[in-house]
């Protein structure tokens, strides 16, 4: 944790933020520190919503981000990235006309890192993709370009990672896999993880604290292990 | 729940996959057997996609979907050009909130109850007859919805959302699907939708609702059809699912029936 | 009746704005309305044009005038109509990409086949030989007469626009234009409405080439090329694609101000009037178009008025 | 040739995601032959095979030629006129495929770039080659400025799609015609000296159509590989492919956008200077040859910008060939404008579904 003095590396304040004139996210207040942070909740409840508006690719109508104390609120998304802002989208996350290399050299463009570096460092996070950089991503499995795009916002060297649902869709030993290189990215590496999950019990086996989003409102954030069924039940209103 | 005959749509082993992905997988299921049926589900269920294959927007790879309408007539949906289902009585209100940027409220449900003869390109005093036609249940709309000015353009999203559930009242539906029905609208405008709809469904339609709100679906459903993964897990009155260990377990995951 | 205070390029001049205000008003059911982009409309009124041009000189007709003329016009307008017909066909799905690539290529193809087909258009050289179906003693009684006609034809024209403005037909081109698929699942049959729009608009557009014909006398493959599309196109969007008087006062202000006003009230040496001023006039139009679509999309006239027509229907 | 898909869709309300997000896993027990379908189960697709294929086409096409005489001269006569059409439609897809504008006064920057090329030729007294690229700079940041003072302009006021055709048609045409007034009415020719005839294929050929041919091939690849192979090329497909995706991997849209204007500019500057050497330079010279980029560009784009370089090639062999077959031009424009018009009726992009029904 960080310093109490330090400003936290995420701050959201009365977040409103939607499509056109449809609002979505209706006053969203938490802070995220280097910590693994899952957002929780059902279909439609405005997850995807909140990443995007985070990565600074949807307008904030009220409210305001700030990123380690410094206001991004008004940052176009390629200013936020450079920084220290990756995210990875649950669609389209990759550029699948691209090969495997030149997606990862996109996210190696921004900062002082040499690109072999950059590239080395996720080869270690994902020795599979080491094969396939000569492949068109387009043509990867679904598991393997999730690895992409993860790889991708990790060659941004970033300080916090936005991962939009980033398991929906796989098979179980993916699943796995990937909740296993997100504890490892965060230990290892200290980036900071702020995750969506439509799953609760897989979220809670990697999150340390949990917020469950509810029609464009948050609930409390909860630590990760006071999160009970019934506490979860009520907040997806099941 | 009446006793008058409904039209109801059957899905038989309907298949919808996407690049290899088996995204909709439908043994059978009739939808529209009770007044008010709700389709839930989470994430990737393949709700969306199943309401789309009903209104042939999207063409399933097998499979047959039939509209049993209740004068007992039988029409495969499938073949139908987009623009004949609402004259089968098959209509949908729209997902994405959209309206006709140069057309007035007014307008619009004049527009939703025109018939092809009068839109033919000539016909005099056309207009005038559509009006009178229909002036009484228009203007008794207009009230019940609130909408002050008529020959004002849908502004807002509230108002754009409400318009289009007018126009789909209009179009006389059969069965009526409805996606998300009440999202962006503030609550009063929301309980005067579902009052509506209660309503419509006491007269005879079939309503078929995908809704995010659990809320509204637990009111306002007389069955919920549970989908997971594609398929058809169950279905059954909204207490029962509500209740429901696999329903509790898809939302929550795992671990937490 | 003596004329000679009457100049006669005044008539062919007032002709030619009239005949752009037809096409505009034409081209505002398309673009404005229906929001198809007809950027063809030269493909359509010279169809209009030769097929009238080729059929009057080139048959020999057994029966003499009016009919002559009645039968080769209203060949022309069919022609265009049905050209209309397969064009709106071709590029009913596509979105306003193919359209323009639709309609230009449309109009290439015609004035590819005037061009090559010389044996009966005249090619490149043109083709003489076409009158009024009438005979009042002079050119100059021929021709005013002939710009009253067209005048009046222009006039229904306007009128008819009027009257699609007001009816469940005008409302449902509206709809097209604003929200396609949306009118769709309203249960409209949007392709067989764009198709009977093209159809008739484009029939019309013939129908304006063919009194073009009567009027020059003349069939000239240089009259096909991109200055009448312009011109009825920079009028129109400078009046205001969406309103019914968008194509008068707009076509009014641009061809009538070049053609009338600046060639016949403004001391220019003469020596301009061959080569500058024409080239001046495209110019100023295309510089219209983007200075008027850039600050004022919506044109002089504004957004289309739908809720004082409603009202004045209903309340009324 | 799909418009950029643009990421977390801002025009869309949120929807369900249903359709792309589809947990397509069966019962669990099945996990483990997913993660073995998964890793092994679809061969990519290998890059080299189109290119192979082509080159086999190519040297029979070569050997044919050998054989018939009217084969060889479609082949080189097609190739070495109308080698400038692949330069112009690749500059012309380039920007269609990011901008989603399909610029019809691309055709003036393709007239400019004659003009540039006969202008600095005739008031530096320099040669012909030693002109192109300067001219293809100038028609480069030309573009640029079309771009800055109109385009970016109308796109931040959100001007609708009907409305920008309408201006770019509107600016094809004010440039045509205050070209006429900046360099006169007369049509203009380069001053080179008459040309040797080369034979190839048994065809005689003029040697600086050999060297445009040559010119425009290594141009063409030159672009190619500036697009293909540079970090700057990488950053404009990337921003093409998904514009919203592309920035939040830190793309700086304006600087990529400008680097496609000036490139899709000097594409069009230098086909414009190698169309002037061939016969003239006239304020008609790039809105003659504008419907065929145009339908080449939709037509090849429907693959992908390799698939408009092709296309290109094929059209302009298919018409030489229809040329010298009916012994008028005129004829196999028409032919090839309504194959081109079928193949859009079939394979054309659909209206944009404003709504999902």
């Amino acid at each position: 944790m960080a310093e109490p003095s330090a400003p936290p590396i995420l701050e959201v304040d009365g977040l409103h933020s939607g499509y056109g004139d449809v609002p979505v996210l209706k006053g969203l207040d938490f802070a995220v520190d280097s910590e693994v942070f899952a957002i929780l909740g059902a279909n439609g409840a405005g997850k995807t919503t909140l990443l995007a508006t985070l990565a600074r690719l949807l307008p904030v109508t009220d409210g305001s981000i700030r990123l380690g104390g410094k206001d991004v609120t008004a940052h176009p998304a390629s200013e936020t990235a450079r920084l220290g802002i990756g995210y990875v989208p649950q669609e389209a996350a990759i550029f699948p006309d691209l090969t495997v290399f030149e997606n990862l050299s996109i996210g190696g463009m921004i900062g002082e890192r040499p690109l072999e570096q950059g590239l080395e460092e996720v080869f270690e996070t994902f020795p599979d993709l080491r094969d396939k950089v000569g492949l068109r991503a387009g043509d990867l499995s679904g598991g393997e370009s999730r690895m992409v795009a993860c790889g991708r916002a990790l060659m941004q060297d970033p300080s916090v990672l936005l991962l939009d649902e980033p398991t929906a869709g796989l098979s179980p030993l993916y699943v796995e896999l990937f909740f296993q290189k997100i504890a490892e990215i965060h230990s290892g590496r200290g980036v900071t993880i702020v995750l969506t999950e439509q799953n609760a019990t897989l979220a809670l086996g990697v999150a340390d604290r949990v917020m469950v989003l509810s029609l464009g409102l948050g609930s409390e954030v909860m630590t990760a292990a006071d999160v009970t069924t019934d506490r979860l039940k009520e907040a997806y209103k099941l | 729940m009446g006793d008058q005959r409904r039209s109801s749509i059957r899905v038989e082993q309907v298949q919808k996959s996407y690049a290899g992905r088996m995204v909709v997988d439908v043994d059978e299921l009739v939808l529209g057997d009770v007044p008010i049926e709700g389709l839930l589900g989470p994430n990737g269920a393949g709700k969306t996609t199943l309401m789309r294959m009903v209104m042939n927007s999207v063409s399933p790879d097998a499979g047959r979907i039939t509209l049993n309408s209740s004068d007992g007539s039988t029409t495969t949906l499938s073949s139908l050009p987009t623009h004949k289902m609402a004259h089968h009585g098959v209509v949908k209100s729209t997902q994405v909130i959209t309206d006709f940027d140069q057309l007035t409220i007014l307008d619009s449900m004049l527009l939703a109850v025109a018939t092809t003869g009068h839109e033919f390109p000539v016909r005099p005093g056309a207009e005038r007859s559509l009006m009178s036609a229909n002036e009484d249940e228009i203007r008794s709309y207009l009230e019940r919805f609130g909408f002050a000015d008529a020959t004002a353009i849908a502004m807002s999203a509230g108002e754009k959302k409400l318009l289009d559930i007018l126009r789909c009242l209009l179009l006389k539906p059969s069965i009526l699907l409805l996606d998300e029905p009440t999202a962006g609208l503030p609550d009063e405008v929301t309980a005067k939708v579902l009052e509506v709809i209660r309503e419509l469904a006491a007269d005879g339609t079939s309503v078929v609702i995908v809704e995010h709100d659990l809320d509204v679906i637990w009111e306002l459903c007389d069955e919920v059809t549970f989908m997971a993964e594609g398929r058809v897990l169950m279905k059954d009155d909204p207490a029962s699912i509500r209740a429901n260990a696999t329903v509790i377990e898809k939302y929550l995951g795992a671990g937490h029936g | 009746m003596s004329l000679d205070w009457l100049d006669a390029f005044l008539v062919s001049g007032t002709f030619g704005v009239v005949e752009i205000v037809g096409l505009g008003l034409l081209l505002h059911l398309q673009v404005g309305l229906t929001r198809i982009a007809n950027f063809g409309v030269v493909g359509f009124w010279g169809l209009g044009l030769y097929t009238f041009g080729v059929l009057y000189v080139q048959v020999d007709w057994p029966f003499g005038e009016p009919w002559q003329f009645l039968f080769s016009a209203l060949a022309a307008s069919l022609a265009a109509a049905l050209a209309g017909l397969v064009v709106a066909w071709l590029i009913a799905d596509l979105d306003s990409d193919g359209a323009l690539v639709g309609t230009l290529g449309f109009s290439a193809i015609v004035l590819i086949l005037a061009t090559t087909q010389d044996q009966l258009t005249g090619g490149a050289l043109g083709l003489g030989g076409l009158g009024f179906p009438y005979d009042l003693g002079t050119t100059k009684a021929n021709e005013l007469l002939w710009l009253a006609l067209m005048t009046a034809l222009v006039g229904l024209i306007l009128g008819y626009v009027w009257w699609v403005h007001r009816t469940p037909y005008g409302r449902l081109l509206i709809a097209i234009g604003s929200n396609e698929p949306l009118a769709r699942s309203m249960g409209k049959h949007t392709t067989g409405a764009k198709l009977t729009l093209f159809a008739i608009t484009c029939g019309l557009m013939g129908l304006l080439g063919a009194m073009h014909g009567v009027m020059v006398r003349f069939l000239d493959i240089g009259s096909l090329d991109v200055g009448i599309t312009l011109a009825a196109l920079a009028g129109l969007i400078l009046g205001g694609t969406a309103r019914v008087w968008g194509a008068v006062i707009g076509v009014l202000l641009t061809v009538g101000l070049f053609d009338i006003v600046i060639q016949f009230y403004v001391p220019l040496p003469q020596e301009w009037f061959t080569q500058a001023i024409p080239v001046l006039r495209e110019a100023v139009f295309g510089a219209l178009l983007v200075v008027v679509l850039l600050f004022r999309p919506q044109g002089l006239l504004g957004q289309m008025r739908r809720s004082k027509l409603i009202r004045a229907m209903h309340d009324g | 040739m799909d418009r950029p898909a643009r990421l977390a869709s801002t025009d869309e309300p949120a929807v369900d995601r249903d359709v792309a997000a589809q947990h397509v896993e069966g019962p669990t027990t099945s996990g483990h032959h997913n993660v073995v379908a998964e890793s092994s189960g679809r061969s990519p697709r290998r890059p080299g095979r189109t290119t192979s294929i082509l080159v086999a086409a190519a040297v029979g096409l070569v050997v044919l030629a050998s054989l018939s005489d009217f084969v060889a001269k479609s082949l080189v006569i097609g190739a070495t006129e109308n080698a400038a059409l692949v330069l112009a439609a690749l500059g012309f897809a380039l920007l269609y495929r990011l901008t989603g504008l399909l610029n019809v006064a691309y055709a003036e920057t393709i007239t400019l770039g004659g003009y540039f090329a006969v202008w600095l030729s005739s008031s530096l007294g320099w040669g012909f080659y030693a002109v192109v690229l300067p001219a293809g700079i100038l028609a480069g940041l030309l573009s640029v400025g079309t771009y800055l003072a109109i385009f970016r302009v109308a796109k931040r006021r959100r001007v609708g799609d009907l409305e920008m055709i309408a201006m770019s048609f509107g600016l094809s045409i004010f440039l045509r015609h205050g070209l006429q007034f900046i360099f006169g009415y007369q049509v203009q020719f380069f001053d080179i000296a008459p040309p040797d005839t080369i034979s190839v294929l048994g065809v005689g050929v003029p040697s600086f159509r050999l060297l445009a041919l040559a010119s425009v091939a290594l141009l063409s690849i030159l672009i190619y590989q500036f697009i293909q192979r540079t970090r700057y090329g990488l950053q404009i497909r990337a921003l093409a492919s998904n514009e919203g995706l592309a920035q939040a991997s830190g793309v700086r849209p304006l600087t990529v956008t400008l680097l496609i204007w000036f490139v899709a500019g000097l594409a069009g500057g230098l086909a414009g200077a190698f169309y002037g050497v061939g016969s003239s330079v006239s304020p008609l010279l790039g809105s003659r040859q504008l419907l065929l980029v145009l339908l080449v560009v939709l037509v090849g784009g429907i693959w992908d910008l390799l698939g408009v370089v092709w296309v290109g090639v094929a059209t302009g062999i298919a018409l030489t060939a229809m040329t010298l077959q009916f012994g008028d031009g005129l004829y196999s424009s028409l032919v090839l404008i309504f194959a081109f018009l079928a193949v859009l009726k079939v394979r054309g992009r659909r209206l944009t579904a404003g709504t999902k029904v």
